[in-house]
């Protein structure tokens, strides 16, 4: 029963329209030049990260402590897994935006040093999983483990703003938000439709390999 | 014979706290560990950088609160570890004592511990660093017992949660130590205008962060032990 | 310690019910519907191979683990995840000490009384210890005794705030003779003195000479409930053997 | 305009290698759980 299904094939080739949309039919921004472009990755892959994996790691887990149902925790799980690789885009688009424009790979941009910290949350959360063998105890502790890290993003992005607004960084140039044209605008948006679908056939695919494991390690536990 | 009257929470969490730190007295083992190590890492961060180019005051409350996280850190373990080895822990929860009463009764004896670190670590980073005394002592210690106190609840729970796992010391930092950010850089932020003479009221943002971090973890993680528990 | 029935309440209440207990972990039911009952002064004695389902049982009757369904009645009462009270009323012994290898035998056993809310800690401690032998050893740290006397300080740690019911998982493990004999005596004056008694052991013939009732337990079940009066050990063992090796086939 | 091209394109490149590889990833763990699943399957339903 393959994991993957014709989902994933529509995401893929949305993408890959869209990617290709990107790099050879929108004009470049004329103050940044063609690497102002990563912006079509980044920005969509950070927003589907944190604003769509991450809440449902929190939700699927206090969902779980409340109806203890296995399919929240796998959803949990799911959601985590894809987060991190989402994030992982974010991780690696940014520096590779941030050295031609502003000179820097690194810059501690507020965002970018947040997505950092809960790339790293993500990552201890799959540890954790991976170090508990009884499965309904995992699941108690991965869905605490969300919600305090639920509870966490809004201090890490206090203590990252704070510290940016404590120690202003001289910006050496071109601003925060390039202006967008329409075509750019156009490509924008259909390449958060790309994403956001890629996310949902990764997730499924997630969930059906979660799904399948349960019920071998339950056979083999002899658990029938 | 002797009918019973089940103690109250902050009664078993004094209760067990005590006994955790009787134990402590008798085998000395997480205090003297950690002592050294504070005072090891102080020492080993003065001779990494080079003193005339940066200013030792500068280097003091990095070095300070970082080694103080992590000297926190490796002793956390020691609380939950004292009900593993004969699962002593099956007997704290048959006692007619609400859950929460055993996380808060550890959580204090984790406390007593990090401040015992602090204590240690601070004189120790005075001394090394030839800070001059001043008010502004005073405030580090009020701001190392924020610091302490966020480090403990947050920590207490997590080792909880992994005490029992093969390899419990990777997985409290890599698990703990996100959650200790807004902890450290507020400390650190602060103690460093502190330490050049600053007023409070300048540092007051970053002590609002560790006090409203205090307050919610506090209050999360007691809700959220219980569910840690099998059941 | 003496009185007839520690609990007062009246003698028929039974001091531990359990009513189509279930109890499932994943989809596998370590606890299929078990109904018993235990009596002030009665010991019941659960036999099984590994994995019948025993210490999921016993776990259940401590309220360590709450039920899948059905339910548990600790004098009378249902026990709910925060009926702390009533748990208060149950003292474990299994191999683990759960004891403080650190701290000496008096501490262990006042830090249980405390924990238990008994009044008088001192009294109670002294009473528990002196029932157990334990006179003289107050101060030794409990990781200096050998294994017969640890199990003695872990006894006297479950029994200290007079418990109506002691269950007792696996408790003769690592026992020699003399030890196991000890044992026997120690639970029968307990069983006399008024307290129930659920004993999980493989050791058929200690578990007879001490209970009042047997039980087979295999796949979660009770296949076989007996009065042990008048009982033959050897027929019983054997009929015991054939039940575990057809479950297990 | 500066010519950062190589940027944009490294970029593309390490995202679709990051999506393909855990793709790839995925269905090789699917794979070897359905093996043992199908192994364990034949044990307890001959």
């Amino acid at each position: 029963m393959p994991i993957f299904d014709w989902l994933l094939a529509v995401a893929v080739v949305a993408l890959a329209a869209v990617m290709a949309r990107a790099i050879w039919f929108t004009p470049p921004e004329a103050l940044q030049g063609e690497a102002q472009k990563i912006f079509y990755l980044h920005v969509p892959s950070a927003v589907v990260g944190l604003y769509l994996a991450c809440p449902l790691v929190a939700i699927g887990g206090a969902m779980y402590l409340w109806l203890r149902d296995d399919r929240l925790d796998r959803l949990a799980e799911s959601s985590a897994e894809v987060a991190l690789v989402f994030l992982s885009i974010v991780l690696v688009t940014g520096p590779l935006w941030g050295k031609p424009i502003w000179g820097t790979w690194w810059t501690w941009d507020a965002r970018l040093t947040s997505t950092l910290f809960l790339w790293f949350i993500l990552l201890g959360y799959t540890v954790l999983r991976g170090a508990i063998e009884d499965r309904q105890q995992r699941a108690r502790y991965s869905a605490v483990l969300g919600i305090l890290a639920s509870l966490l993003v809004p201090f890490i992005h206090l203590s990252v703003r704070l510290f940016r607004t404590m120690h202003p960084q001289p910006i050496v140039l071109a601003p925060e938000k390039p202006k967008l044209s329409a075509e750019m605008g156009l490509t924008l948006s259909l390449a958060f439709i790309a994403f956001t679908l890629l996310f949902i056939a990764l997730l499924r695919g997630r969930l059906k390999y979660a799904a399948l494991r349960d019920r071998v390690e339950a056979l083999e536990a002899g658990d029938a | 014979m002797s009918e019973l009257q089940p103690p109250g929470t902050m009664a078993v969490a004094l209760m067990i706290a005590r006994k955790d730190l009787a134990i402590e007295y008798r085998t000395r083992s997480a205090f003297f560990s950690s002592l050294v190590f504070s005072l090891l890492g102080v020492s080993i961060f003065y001779m990494v950088w080079d003193p005339t180019a940066v200013r030792p005051i500068d280097m003091a409350p990095g070095v300070l609160w970082t080694i103080f996280a992590f000297a926190g850190m490796l002793g956390l373990h020691r609380a939950f570890g004292l009900e593993l080895q004969t699962r002593a822990m099956d007997g704290l929860l048959l006692a007619p004592v609400p859950r929460e009463a055993i996380f808060l009764g550890k959580a204090l004896s984790n406390l007593v511990y990090v401040s015992a670190v602090l204590a240690v670590t601070i004189p120790a980073v005075v001394l090394f660093y030839n800070l001059e005394f001043g008010s502004g002592l005073l405030i580090l210690g009020g701001i190392g017992i924020l610091a302490a106190v966020g480090l403990v609840t947050v920590g207490t729970l997590f080792s909880s949660m992994t005490v029992h796992t093969r390899f419990a010391e990777l997985l409290l930092p890599m698990l703990a130590l996100p959650f200790f950010i807004p902890v450290v850089v507020p400390a650190a932020q602060a103690s460093a205008k502190l330490l050049v003479g600053a007023e409070l009221r300048t540092v007051m943002p970053w002590i609002q962060v560790l006090v409203a971090f205090d307050l919610m973890f506090g209050v999360a993680c007691v809700l959220a032990f219980p569910f840690t528990i099998e059941d | 310690m003496t009185s007839p029935s520690p609990t007062g309440s009246p003698a028929d209440v039974p001091v531990c019910e359990t009513v189509s207990l279930v109890r499932r972990f994943g989809r596998r039911r370590a606890v299929a519907g078990v109904d018993l009952r235990i009596h002030a002064g009665e010991c019941l004695a659960l036999f099984g191979p590994n994995g019948a389902g025993k210490t999921t049982l016993l776990r259940l009757l401590a309220g360590l683990l709450r039920p899948t369904s059905g339910e548990v009645r600790l004098l009378g009462r249902t026990l709910t995840s925060h009926s702390a009270v009533e748990r208060g009323r149950v003292g474990l012994i299994s191999h683990q000490s759960m004891l403080y290898d650190v701290l000496t035998v008096a501490e262990n056993v006042a830090f249980a009384a405390r924990l238990h809310g008994v009044r008088d800690v001192a009294g109670a401690t002294t009473m528990a210890l002196d029932r157990l032998g334990l006179r003289g050893r107050e101060l030794t740290p409990v990781r200096a005794l050998s294994r017969g006397w640890q199990q003695r300080v872990s006894i006297a740690r479950a029994i200290v705030h007079d418990p109506a019911l002691v269950l007792l998982d696996e408790p003769y493990t690592g026992l020699d003779v003399s030890g196991a004999r000890a044992l026997t005596e120690l639970l029968r004056s307990l069983r006399d003195g008024g307290a129930a008694l659920a004993l999980v052991t493989h050791s058929v013939e200690e578990g007879l000479t001490l209970a009042t009732h047997a039980a087979i337990v295999l796949d979660g079940q009770i296949r076989r409930r007996d009065l042990t009066a008048g009982l033959d050990p050897v027929l019983y063992a054997a009929s015991y053997r054939d039940l575990a090796l057809e479950s297990a086939a | 305009m500066p010519d950062n091209a190589g940027y944009m394109f490294a970029a593309y490149i390490a995202a679709a290698v990051i999506f393909g590889g855990y793709v790839i990833a995925l269905i090789m763990r699917a794979r070897t759980m359905t093996r043992r699943g199908d192994a364990i399957d034949t044990v307890t339903r001959p």
